[in-house]
């Protein structure tokens, strides 16, 4: 039975994913007075990049063809480890948010190796942004997740996750500084709006689209789907861990289902909020990014104060 | 021997001393040096009369041969080859010297030296003597500008202290003072090579014109 | 911020008040589906396009740009622009290929993977079109890359692209079916 | 067998191979290859029976106390103390020096002809010998001789290739910093001295309670300033960037690799074991050294275009992270926690250990680099991967080591700092949390800096185009190079597989310390072999984890394999760059790929941006010939620290000049002064 619950859950992000995408693109549209894309239209671009042809530069190396496959096995690996519809821990030695974390950076490392790689001016500066700003963004990120594990009382995700008692009481106050803190984190890890704009066709202001700007056929599949597989596990850890409302406690099918709808009805909740920003505020000049991390950082340091 | 005898060689040792800081001719300080060397082989004597022992009197002989004889010697001929009869006057004028030699010799018998002068009790004068000469000594070197005066100033100053370690009962072995003779020995022979040098190349022993050698 | 909100909420969607028999619009939906029909079946749905300007003077751009805006939203019908040749299906190229952009067009053309579709967009692509024999141009972009098919007009209006897209696809099609 | 080897002529055979290896190579100074294979030979041997010695005394759990001969002074006794500690640095010593000579054996080949390699090897093998002397004395004078010898044999290593006259200011300044540190040393010895009338570790540690708490605050200010400008913490490491990159590689690999640890070693020593009772201030001195360092020492690496001076710096940045540990672990036992103050010294001694493996492991890639392009500075680097692969891969694999990224050791040693900081701040009331939440973000910024700091140095040495000609004809460095980084990087996935296993051991080392005899550690390893903490705060699985990735990263490969079309094509253009010829010099520099951190960080670094642009003809100044840009970025210590304690001393030393009258009288009648003065204070 775990070994389903496992493949469910190492499946669930990769599917759903896309259809995130299209839904914040839909919204987009729909505030812009356009119909814009169907919501499936993800889907579409993925499978027809999978069936393109590919045009390699003759200065990559061998980091620029494995880069797409750590990237997006990183992003699996990560669904596996955090409590999309259930907060029991099976999969409970590697539910630590250090892992997380790190494998997260993991990530960020191969492709901003492969970004510069190639050699191109943009996909230099883009890698040069994107670690800059993931280096400042690692502060507020660990400390998000610290003050919930202090309230929790452990580390590990699904304990946070299962220890849902702390929405109430003396605890409130912390946990939404935390969440700010997280929210602005979530923004500049996966390149929306105040820190990169993903539509954005002027190459000097990319960051995140930068690096993938040389891959073509299926390694820009994998880079595609990789970046919003990270969107929807940053949407997955930011709903279940700090409004861990409606998972399923045990194996029972009908709790698992109702878990499965309660997380895609946040995950819309999310995309609505990540349009609205979208479509209501410009992109930050690059050198007052860090000011907007660094307050992230201190709103979760402050939350820690305020534990006790 | 008795202590008066004793007291009065150590006087002598004081008064050659105060002579070397008067005198202005170079011979007259080697010949009060070799008084004061005789001097100190009397007192080496006389520790052998006490203690009887045979190394003693080795080290009274040897002591004879060098400081009486040899180093005077050695001097004589250095004053003849570079003819410098005159030794070159002190930085203090006289009477300002012979205040500082005073203040010494009070200092050395005043009470602050007390503990140090009556190691041995009945020896307490001798030593308070010794002590000042000492002193004296060493004002000597600083006093004199010429080379070879401060040589001799130097040798005085190694008398004294002989002086003042056998009165104080500080003498072990004979082994030590057959030791330091030799070496005294073989530093007189140097200096001398060296002062011989100073004197072909400055053409004077004055100290003070080597001044242009500090920077 | 609120009240941005709120602006847009407000005003209704004016643009589409007329009902399906207003003739402009009419076959404009219509061509709409057979696009989106024919991409489903050529692109599995998507195509990227990436427009390369070759030294056009921005007519054909402003019409590019009125494609996406809210009256044709070329997105519906499953077409969307792309920044790198890399990730684009079809290449539009406008405008008379000058001399110093002759090579960034060509190597905009190595850059995209196969399968891919060369369109020139507007007169002056065809044949150079009032800078005709210039010295400054190379002439049209068939003399620099291979051309597929080509959108007449100076500059050919959104409707009119959207048309021969249309026409495009269905060729294009047609071949696909016999080969 | 084993009893033979774990015993005192077992010691005794480990230092006289070093001492013959080192006179042997002497002996063959005039023949090149014959020093060298000689002096390899006998390092290789001795390491190798180093690691055994250790391994085995370590597995063994014994405690060995001896003296060599006698000698004539009551105070220096010859006498060694191998404990649980000391025979891990042996280990942690020998099995570094292993790796570099064997790297040695093959990189000295370059040096053939240039300089003596009979006395590379003299110097080595010395080098080695009194690294081993200084982890085992249990005699402070004996320590303090063979940390005069380890400071000396590295110096001459720093000079030994003494035609680049940077090198040789680099050795002077690391002379006189390593002098001053060794005179705070002595210092600190003869204090515990005045109070426990004795130089023997064991005695000064039974009568520690002797000694005044006033002097024995001096004593940790001395002890700290001089093993911190050993260890190379922010205030005194202004040797250890330009003295490191200085020596031959597998010598810089060995001082940065392990002779900074024996600072560490002394500090763990002193403070956790011989001066017991410590006051709280010491804990979070310590503390507040180890996150100043690891972040300066980030960010500081971050401005740097020269690849060792990199490796060096970040040396500074792990030893601040291996001092958050024995800082936490200090302020753990002075507040009555020891079971999180075990916890804090198991994550400084895996982090010794792990800081060990792969900044050794980095030095070496950087010096088969350098050995290939005759220059240290990255900007003339670019596309080497595809002409050293090998030495590419490795270092790969120790920049992500050395940021923590999950498989590897790093990630499993930051962890456990980082455990042992939230118990800090989950159980530690107001000024003691926020020094814990302060050290907490300091580590977590180190983490990200670092790891943007290794993207830069990996894509700019290995990555992209070729930015010379010299690139063109580099090869691959030789064999005994390439098998020591391999082992090496292999070393890294091993430790991080056994992590729980090693924990496990430094548990037992830290229980053979008296402080923790008792205390069972927070973190512990539990049956299916994953490291759990105490109350479950939280539990991570190495084997666990290596198998997920392996696991996932083969479905992914299949799965692609399987989705994507049959008859796909792949192929080989030239880079896309909006269509202009993509020239070398277009693509990021490591000045560039820097230039926004060091921006943001401006009132740290104070960072000066110098532009200067050639014209074709000077008066027209219409067409730029050649623009150029450089960053430089001050060195803060030296104008606001260095340089004026300089002028200070001058000052004080032209005004004392005036005594220097150059008159033989004046200076007796100082003396005679001096006499009379003593004669009065006496009596």
């Amino acid at each position: 039975m775990t070994l389903f619950m496992w493949i469910l859950q190492a499946l669930f992000i990769p599917v759903v994913s896309p259809l995130c995408i299209g839904v914040i693109k839909k919204v987009k549209a729909h505030l812009q007075n356009r119909q814009g894309a169907s919501i499936f239209q993800p889907y579409r671009d993925l499978w027809k990049l999978f069936h393109k042809d590919e045009v390699i530069s003759k200065d990559a190396s061998w980091i620029f063809l494995f880069a797409p496959f750590i990237v997006f096995a990183v992003t699996v690996i990560i669904g596996l480890c955090i409590p999309l519809f259930s907060s029991f821990g099976q999969s409970s030695f590697f539910g630590d948010m250090l892992v997380i974390i790190y494998t997260l950076a993991l990530a960020t490392f191969f492709l901003a190796l492969a970004g510069i790689d190639v050699g191109s001016a943009f996909g230099g500066f883009g890698s040069s942004r994107e670690m800059t700003l993931s280096a400042l963004a690692e502060g507020g990120f660990i400390f998000s997740l610290l003050t919930l594990s202090l309230i929790a009382g452990t580390t590990n995700v699904f304990g946070i996750a299962s220890h849902a008692s702390f929405l109430s009481g003396q605890y409130l106050i912390p946990v939404l500084l935390a969440f700010v803190g997280f929210f602005i984190v979530l923004l500049a890890e996966t390149a929306r709006f105040p820190f990169d704009n993903p539509a954005t066709h002027l190459e000097l202001t990319m960051i995140h689209e930068a690096m993938i700007l040389e891959y073509s056929g299926k390694r820009l599949a994998l880079m595609e789907w990789a970046s919003s597989n990270k969107l929807v596990i940053f949407f997955a850890l930011g709903a279940n861990l700090f409004f861990p409302v409606g998972l399923a406690s045990d194996m029972h099918i009908g709790a698992l289902f109702l878990g499965m709808l309660l997380l895609l009805c946040k995950l819309l909740g999310f995309s609505l909020v990540i349009a609205l920003i979208e479509s209501s505020m410009a992109k930050f000049r690059f050198f007052r990014l860090p000011d907007l991390l660094l307050a992230s950082f201190i709103f979760n340091a402050v939350a820690i104060g305020l534990i006790h | 021997m008795s202590i008066p005898f004793l007291q009065f060689l150590v006087g002598v040792l004081f008064l050659t001393l105060v002579f070397n800081h008067l005198t202005k001719k170079n011979f007259l300080s080697v010949v009060a040096f070799s008084v004061q060397s005789f001097v100190v082989t009397l007192v080496f004597l006389h520790s052998f009369l006490e203690t009887g022992n045979i190394y003693i009197f080795f080290m009274v002989v040897f002591t004879f041969i060098v400081k009486v004889i040899l180093a005077p010697m050695f001097f004589v001929r250095l004053i003849n080859r570079y003819h410098l009869p005159f030794s070159v006057s002190t930085y203090l004028s006289m009477p300002i010297t012979l205040i500082v030699i005073a203040v010494l010799t009070f200092m050395a018998h005043s009470q602050k030296f007390v503990p140090l002068t009556n190691i041995v009790p009945p020896h307490q004068i001798i030593l308070s003597l010794a002590l000042a000469s000492i002193f004296v000594s060493l004002f000597l070197i600083v006093n004199r500008k010429e080379a070879l005066s401060q040589i001799i100033s130097i040798l005085s100053l190694e008398n004294s202290i002989v002086v003042f370690a056998i009165f104080a009962g500080l003498e072990q072995s004979p082994s030590l003072q057959i030791g330091i003779i030799f070496n005294i020995f073989v530093w007189i022979m140097i200096a001398t090579v060296f002062v011989s040098m100073i004197y072909k190349h400055f053409g004077s022993g004055d100290v003070t014109s080597m001044n242009n050698l500090k920077d | 911020m609120l009240n941005l909100f709120l602006k847009i909420f407000r005003t209704k969607n004016v643009v589409l008040s007329l009902q399906k028999e207003d003739f402009a619009h009419l076959d404009m939906n219509e061509v709409g589906e057979k696009i989106a029909e024919n991409v489903k079946q050529l692109f599995g749905g998507s195509l990227a396009i990436r427009q390369v300007d070759g030294g056009s003077d921005n007519a054909c751009e402003q019409e590019l740009v009125a494609l996406s805006n809210s009256i044709y939203d070329v997105e519906r019908f499953g077409i969307h622009f792309v920044a790198s040749p890399r990730h684009a299906d079809m290449l539009l190229v406008t405008g008379p290929v000058t001399r110093n952009m002759a090579k960034a067009v060509k190597s905009a053309y190595d850059a995209t993977p196969d399968p891919k579709i060369v369109v020139a967009l507007g007169d002056d692509a065809l044949d150079g079109g009032i800078f005709k024999d210039s010295y400054a141009i190379v002439g049209g972009v068939d003399a620099v890359i291979p051309v597929n098919y080509h959108i007449p007009g100076n500059p050919p209006t959104p409707k009119v692209i959207l048309c021969s897209l249309l026409s495009l696809l269905e060729t294009e099609k047609h071949r696909s079916i016999k080969s | 067998m084993i009893e033979s080897i774990v015993s005192q002529s077992g010691f005794f055979f480990l230092i006289t191979l070093f001492v013959m290896g080192a006179f042997g190579s002497l002996f063959f100074h005039r023949n090149d290859t014959c020093a060298n294979v000689w002096s390899s030979f006998f390092a290789i041997s001795g390491s190798f029976f180093g690691v055994l010695f250790s391994s085995l005394t370590l597995l063994g759990g014994q405690e060995l106390f001896f003296t060599f001969g006698k000698t004539p002074f009551f105070i220096l006794a010859f006498s060694l103390h191998i404990d649980m500690l000391s025979s891990f640095f042996i280990f942690v010593i020998s099995l570094i020096g292993l790796f570099c000579s064997i790297y040695g054996f093959g990189y000295v080949k370059h040096f053939y002809g240039k300089y003596s390699i009979g006395a590379l090897g003299f110097l080595y093998n010395i080098l080695l010998g009194s690294l081993l002397l200084v982890v085992t004395s249990s005699n402070a004078l004996f320590f303090l001789i063979a940390w005069e010898l380890m400071s000396i044999s590295s110096y001459f290593l720093v000079v030994y290739d003494r035609n680049d006259p940077k090198n040789v200011k680099a050795g002077s300044l690391y002379l006189i910093m390593t002098y001053v540190g060794t005179a705070f040393i002595i210092l600190a010895f003869l204090l515990a001295y005045k109070y426990t009338a004795s130089f023997d570790f064991a005695v000064l540690k039974a009568s520690a309670h002797l000694i005044p708490s006033s002097v024995k605050d001096l004593i940790f200010i001395f002890a700290m300033i001089g093993f911190g400008t050993k260890a190379g913490i922010i205030p005194f490491h202004i040797w250890l960037p330009a003295a490191h990159p200085a020596a031959p590689s597998h010598v810089s690999a060995i001082m940065s690799g392990v002779m900074i640890k024996t600072g560490i070693y002394m500090i763990i020593r002193l403070f956790l074991d011989v001066l017991q009772p410590i006051p709280l201030w010491w804990g979070e001195a310590v503390l507040i050294i180890g996150a100043v360092s690891s972040l300066l020492g980030v960010l500081y690496a971050m401005t740097e275009h020269d690849i060792k001076r990199l490796l060096a710096y970040h040396s500074i940045e792990n030893i601040g992270i291996i001092l958050l540990g024995i800082g936490s672990a200090m302020t753990f036992y002075t507040l009555g926690m020891p079971t999180l103050a075990l916890l804090g010294l198991i994550a400084g001694l895996f982090h010794t250990l792990n800081h060990a493996l792969f900044k050794s492991l980095l030095f070496l890639g950087a010096g088969s680099v350098i050995d290939q392009m005759h220059t240290k500075n990255m900007e003339e680097y670019g596309g080497l991967i595809k002409y050293m692969p090998v030495t590419a891969f490795t270092f790969l694999v120790g920049s992500m080591a050395i940021s923590a990224l999950p498989p590897l050791n790093g990630f499993f040693s930051e962890w456990l700092t980082y455990q042992a900081l939230f118990q800090g701040i989950n159980q530690l009331s107001f000024s003691l949390q926020w020094i814990f939440i302060l050290a907490t973000a300091s580590l977590a910024f180190t983490g990200g800096l670092a790891l943007t700091c290794f993207v830069k140095a990996f894509s700019a040495i290995f990555l992209a185009r070729p930015r010379s000609v010299e690139v063109m004809h580099t090869k691959e460095s030789s064999i005994p190079m390439q098998i020591s980084m391999a082992v090496l990087a292999s070393l890294t996935f091993i430790v991080g597989f056994f992590s729980s296993f090693l924990t496990h051991m430094f548990e037992k080392i830290g229980q053979s310390f008296t402080i923790f005899q008792t205390t069972s550690s927070f973190v512990s390893v539990s049956s299916d072999q994953h490291l759990q903490s105490a109350s479950g705060f939280s539990f991570v699985s190495a084997p666990g984890l290596f198998l997920l990735f392996g696991i996932v990263l083969l479905c992914v490969f299949l799965g692609t394999r399987l989705l994507r079309y049959r008859k796909q094509k792949i192929a080989c253009g030239n880079t896309w760059d909006c269509g202009t010829t993509l020239s070398p010099r277009m693509e990021i520099t490591a000045t560039g790929f820097a230039r926004s951190i060091v921006l943001i960080f401006k009132n740290v670094l104070k960072p000066s941006i110098q532009q200067d642009v050639e014209y074709h003809d000077a008066e027209s100044r219409y067409i730029p010939k050649s623009r150029a840009v450089t960053m430089r970025v001050e060195n803060m210590y030296d104008i606001y620290f260095y340089r004026p304690l300089q002028k200070m001393i001058d000052g004080i030393s032209l005004k004392s000049k005036v005594i220097q009258g150059g008159n033989v009288n004046v200076y007796i009648s100082y003396i005679f002064l001096a006499l009379i003065v003593a004669l009065f204070i006496v009596l």
